[in-house]
């Protein structure tokens, strides 16, 4: 290495680039970056934004479809849902960010996937969480990033007015130092507003709508600001996000009514990396060329540098090109909005991306370094020797009663009603939600002319801890079993891939094996993915987190009055077990009660028998032929029985088939549907709606009273 | 019966209130910075968090320039209607008696409640029968209504609190379980609780719809209540 | 001159958010605290403090709910 | 001793509220009015006030996003 360059090393280094990629860097460009070109190319050529350790592994996923719209590569998917209307959506993690500061991490965590949503032209019509952190009872830090990030999440949802339908929650030992804050979105536009990122028509004007641009998130690129910081140097040292609703409420309906009156020839939302990652994909997309004047843009604090400028992660910012002649209109629009709107610069021929200040170029580099040229890697992946993850503290032993244990599995911290958080979320605002929380599987959300929309998001890592392609596999079929218990059939898939250093063997396997089951699982049920986030290097010294792939799916039921119910409705009912479900104790519930580790082989799936298992319990959902259906998750068959009950305030008596373990599990694969006996007449009835106690045969017997207070009082002590 | 729903920077709610006045009459939107009412027989001051609710909620909506023609509205004897975040801002400005205070829970609660109709006797509640249970959500931060004691004998007295809380189902600390109150001319009134988001079993309840049906008789026959 | 505006709950009204604080004071080994309350505080350069009460009165606290107290020319603008 | 302790977003951190009163104000006549920051204000008996320092790192603030202000002995509780 040269002499300069290994003066530059020290920067590159702290910047997060290897010698290997630097090299690359400075052949591509035929000399050594500038400060601010390498601030730019280090954040680009990130993990975050290059996808460099699993850019590979996702063309694994089956991305093709019939109501495929738009798949990943835009800033959210989308799906055609009949009458000229297109469902947008996304998952994205703020993982990082909610370790930090749980409550505005998880509010700008939300702000953020809200926003790429929107980029796409869609209204935001629903978010759903998928939440993780280490064990509450044991863990004051746990409850504070729950309640915090809870509270962040519904402030952020609540004050923007898009309804929280849904979403999950686990508690494990191996997130305690690394909690997952993934958040998703939903958004309704009609096909024809659908608007995608790349920027076109040389000579038009790019313009930044919204905030003000401050120090906000610039992280690790501060060891470039040009003054060593001191006392006294607070501002410019990075500073943590804060959400504001409000500002994104106003962009949000801004940004709506560009795209109505067909002002805007590209819109993008500014999220990591900032404008640089704005303005580069969008003239990546377009191939074309973008210059900025730096000095136009509108800041909120005085002598931020270059690079900070171009990096900031200030929040509630978009970006949209728009052809001069529309500049007028678009600023009316924007004013009558109390938006910020300020033409920043104008899309050129050629291929550079161009950053001027006073006619100088700060940084000119041309578009496919920054989006295309940082390398893939491939990885190393080889399964674990021993047991990864050490076992958890164990609260039963193995003698207790089956009610004893029943009650117990209800209490617990992954088991128990989810009210104390949802309670703090709005599920009704816009009018759509025929299905709130508690009341069925998958939120549904009706769609103008009398259909509906039905989504859930799930994904449990300690099963896929246990076994990485099966488990992830379950998420996919757990999330469609969901959509059948509504009468939905998927229409498309998101998906985000928590997962530890893919640089370690053992998480490149379990990452490669996850993809894999999510591969095949979603080729087997004919779901396409249509986008994703991928979140590495959530480790600790401990250890990695559990591998959590976290799966939502949308889809669509013909008629929403005709949405499924969980709750059993109707004394007298018969009760039924639909679909292949041979469950086994490895990763369930009941196992880590006990203490034993995530560990052992889970059940073989039977794709062909559990897609019918689905087809029969969405038409009999769709025929009215069933009163409820309850997909069989975490606890078994016991605790699908007791939700059943609960949410109807109703007893049952049942009598399980020969050889079934009451709490042993397997996902996605079995249902628990009531409805009069002749319509159920088909199916394996295992008993009646009745009485005011659930009793399972030679198993237990337990007042629904004494199961829901078991229920209700697990988490409210914890939020 | 043409009803006016506001829109304020940062309001949520003012679209579901729109489409749940249509179903009983004629509604549109109102601009928060425009002066002109259109007209309307009865002004809508919507959910949601008008500036963010910054500062203190319903603080700095009840400054926008069509707040002043809504004051101007209610003097003349017309029908408002304040739904949560409405309710805060026309306690704010003095439209209405008392305050919203942060919930005793300091937190945000969703949740559907029973309503008891207190007085069944006025222009928003006409439908109803005294005593009438309802089942509407509530969904807010600052929803504890409060007034000195004297103020709540007095509103008590003169039949200014028109709904109430069910027992049980006071979901904020509200004083005397107080969900919804009524100026003492009668043709203002606020509530937490959000009856547009109960007019409709597809979604929830119909119990909501009444309020609506209630103003429309009320515009149809100013001789009631 | 920078202004500042102390603005509290009044008397006699329930204070959730200051009673939450006292609550959780021992737990974090804070003993011989009492009485806490809990408010807000604004701080504005403003050209001509005479407006200050009515600014209070009129939006920066709500007269019926909360009392307020300016403090006038306090040091440096906290903020730039 | 009653405390009274001052808590504002730190220097450089976005402040929404601070933003949307500011921009509220000239609507309302007031002008020549810049800078408005929001805060929280908490007053306290508190019998150690060098525990002060140390409740305010873990609990009066968020040490992350803001700068908090120690003033000891004020009058009078506000409060009985
Ligand atoms: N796990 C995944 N599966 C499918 N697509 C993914 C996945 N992760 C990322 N993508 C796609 O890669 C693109 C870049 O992702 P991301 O950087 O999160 O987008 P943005 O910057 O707009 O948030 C998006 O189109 C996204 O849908
Ligand atoms: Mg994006």
């Amino acid at each position: 290495m040269s002499a300069t360059r290994s003066s530059a090393s020290a920067k590159y280094r702290e910047l997060g680039l290897t010698d290997h990629e630097y090299e690359l860097i400075v052949d591509h460009l035929g000399r050594e970056p500038n400060d601010v070109e390498l601030a730019m190319l280090s954040l680009m050529w990130s993990e975050h934004c290059a996808y460099k350790h699993s850019k590979r592994l996702l063309r694994r996923l089956p991305t093709e479809g019939p109501h495929v719209l738009m798949g990943p590569g835009e800033n959210a998917g989308a799906v055609d849902v009949g009458d000229g209307l297109a469902i947008a959506f996304k998952v994205e993690s703020h993982n990082h960010p909610s370790a930090v500061e749980p409550f505005q991490g998880a509010a700008t965590g939300v702000g953020g996937i809200l926003r790429d949503v929107f980029a796409i032209g869609a209204r935001p019509i629903a978010v759903l969480d998928s939440l993780r952190f280490g064990e509450p009872e044991a863990s004051e830090r746990s409850r504070y990033l729950l309640s915090q990030a809870v509270a962040g999440i519904g402030h952020y949802g609540n004050s923007i007015g898009v309804p929280t339908v849904g979403g999950e929650i686990y508690f494990e030992q191996s997130y305690e130092q690394n909690c997952l804050v993934n958040a998703m979105c939903l958004g309704l536009a009609p096909r024809a507003r659908l608007i995608r990122a790349a920027a076109a028509g040389p000579g038009n004007v790019v313009v930044l709508l919204g905030a003000l641009t401050g120090r906000d998130g610039i992280g690790g690129a501060s060891v470039l600001a040009s003054a060593e910081l001191g006392e006294g140097d607070e501002a410019k040292r990075p500073s943590v996000q804060i959400g504001d609703p409000f500002s994104e409420k106003k962009l949000l309906e801004c940004c709506l009514e560009l795209l109505d009156r067909g002002l805007l020839t590209s819109l993008q939302d500014l999220g990591a990396a900032g404008l640089t990652s704005a303005v580069s994909e969008m003239a990546s997309k377009g191939e074309v060329g973008i210059d900025i004047d730096l000095c136009r843009i509108p800041l909120r604090e005085p002598g931020m540098e270059p690079f900070e400028i171009m990096v900031s992660e200030s929040q509630e910012r978009m970006l949209c090109v728009v052809a001069p002649e529309c500049v007028g209109a678009l600023l009316d629009v924007c004013e009558r909005w109390e938006v910020l709107a300020t033409p920043i610069g104008s899309v050129t021929t050629g291929d550079r991306l161009r950053v001027l200040q006073r006619g100088a170029a700060v940084a000119d580099l041309p578009v496919k370094i920054l989006v295309d040229d940082c390398p893939l890697y491939d990885l190393e992946p080889e399964p674990p020797e021993q047991p990864l993850y050490r076992p958890p503290t164990a609260v039963l032993n193995g003698t207790e009663s089956a009610e004893r244990v029943l009650l117990t599995l209800l209490r617990s911290a992954n088991i128990a009603s989810r009210r104390p958080v949802f309670e703090q979320y709005d599920p009704v605002v816009q009018s759509r939600t025929v299905r709130r929380p508690d009341e069925a599987d998958a939120a549904v959300l009706a769609l103008p002319g009398g259909a509906a929309i039905a989504v859930s998001i799930d994904g449990n890592g300690r099963r896929v801890a246990c076994d990485p392609r099966r488990g992830a596999a379950e998420a996919v079929y757990e999330c469609a079993a969901n959509l059948a218990c509504v009468g939905a059939e998927p229409l498309g898939l998101t998906n985000c891939l928590n997962f530890g250093n893919p640089e370690k063997p053992h998480v490149a396997w379990q990452l490669t094996e996850a993809v894999t089951g999510l591969a095949e699982a979603c080729e087997q049920l004919g779901v396409p993915v249509v986008g994703g986030n991928v979140s590495l290097y959530n480790e600790a010294p401990t250890g990695p987190i559990f591998p959590t792939p976290v799966v939502g799916i949308v889809g669509r039921l013909p008629d929403a009055a005709r949405a499924g119910r969980l709750a059993f409705g109707q004394e007298g009912d018969a009760i039924a077990l639909v679909g292949p479900f041979d469950p086994s104790s490895a990763g369930s519930e009941l196992a880590k009660l006990q203490g034993r580790a995530a560990a052992g082989k889970l059940p073989p799936i039977d794709p062909d028998a559990v897609a019918q298992a689905h087809r029969d319990v969405r038409d009999g959902v769709r025929s009215g032929a069933l009163r409820s259906a309850h997909d069989i998750a975490e606890g078994g068959i016991a605790v699908a029985l007791a939700e059943c009950c609960i949410a109807g305030s109703i007893g049952a008596t049942v009598t399980l088939p020969d050889g079934i373990d009451p709490f042993a599990e397997a996902l996605g694969q079995g249902f628990i549907v009531s409805g009069p006996a002749e319509a159920l007449a088909e199916m394996t009835v295992i008993g009646r709606v009745g009485g005011s106690a659930l009793t399972i045969e030679d198993q237990l017997a337990l007042a629904v009273s004494e199961l829901r207070d078991a229920r209700e009082l697990g988490l409210s002590k914890l939020v | 019966m043409k009803f006016g729903v506001i829109r304020f920077p940062g309001s949520c709610d003012e679209v579901d209130a729109l489409q749940a006045a249509a179903r009983v009459g004629e509604a549109v939107l109102l601009w928060h910075a425009d002066r002109d009412l259109q007209d309307v027989d009865a002004v809508i001051v919507p959910g949601g968090f008008s500036y963010g609710d910054y500062l203190r909620a319903g603080a700095i909506a009840r400054f926008a320039p069509v707040m002043d023609e809504v004051a101007e509205f209610a003097r003349e004897g017309g029908l408002v209607l304040g739904i949560c975040n409405g309710f805060q801002v026309l306690c704010e400005a003095h439209l209405l008696p008392g305050a919203l205070l942060p919930n005793d829970s300091l937190k945000f609660v969703f949740r559907q409640v029973v309503l008891e109709v207190v007085n069944a006797d006025t222009a928003f509640t006409g439908a109803c029968q005294e005593g009438e249970r309802l089942s509407i959500p509530v969904k807010h931060t600052t929803g504890r209504f409060y007034a000195p004691d004297d103020e709540l004998d007095r509103l008590e007295a003169s039949g200014q609190v028109v709904l109430r809380y069910a027992p049980g189902h006071n979901p904020n600390g509200s004083r005397r379980d107080i969900a919804g109150v009524r100026n003492k001319r009668g043709n203002v009134f606020g509530l937490m609780p959000h009856p547009e988001h109960a007019v409709d079993l597809l979604t929830g309840s119909t119990d909501g719809l009444k309020i609506f049906e209630s103003m429309r008789a009320y515009v149809g026959d100013p001789v009631l209540g | 001159m920078r202004a500042r505006v102390l603005v509290r709950p009044k008397q006699g009204i329930l204070d959730p958010q200051g009673q939450a604080v006292q609550r959780a004071l021992p737990a974090l080994g804070f003993t011989g605290v009492d009485n806490v309350h809990i408010g807000r505080m604004i701080e504005l350069d403003v050209e001509d403090p005479s407006q200050l009460p009515e600014m209070c009165e009129r939006l920066l606290a709500n007269p019926l709910i909360e009392d307020y107290e300016i403090v006038e020319s306090i040091a440096e603008p906290a903020h730039s």
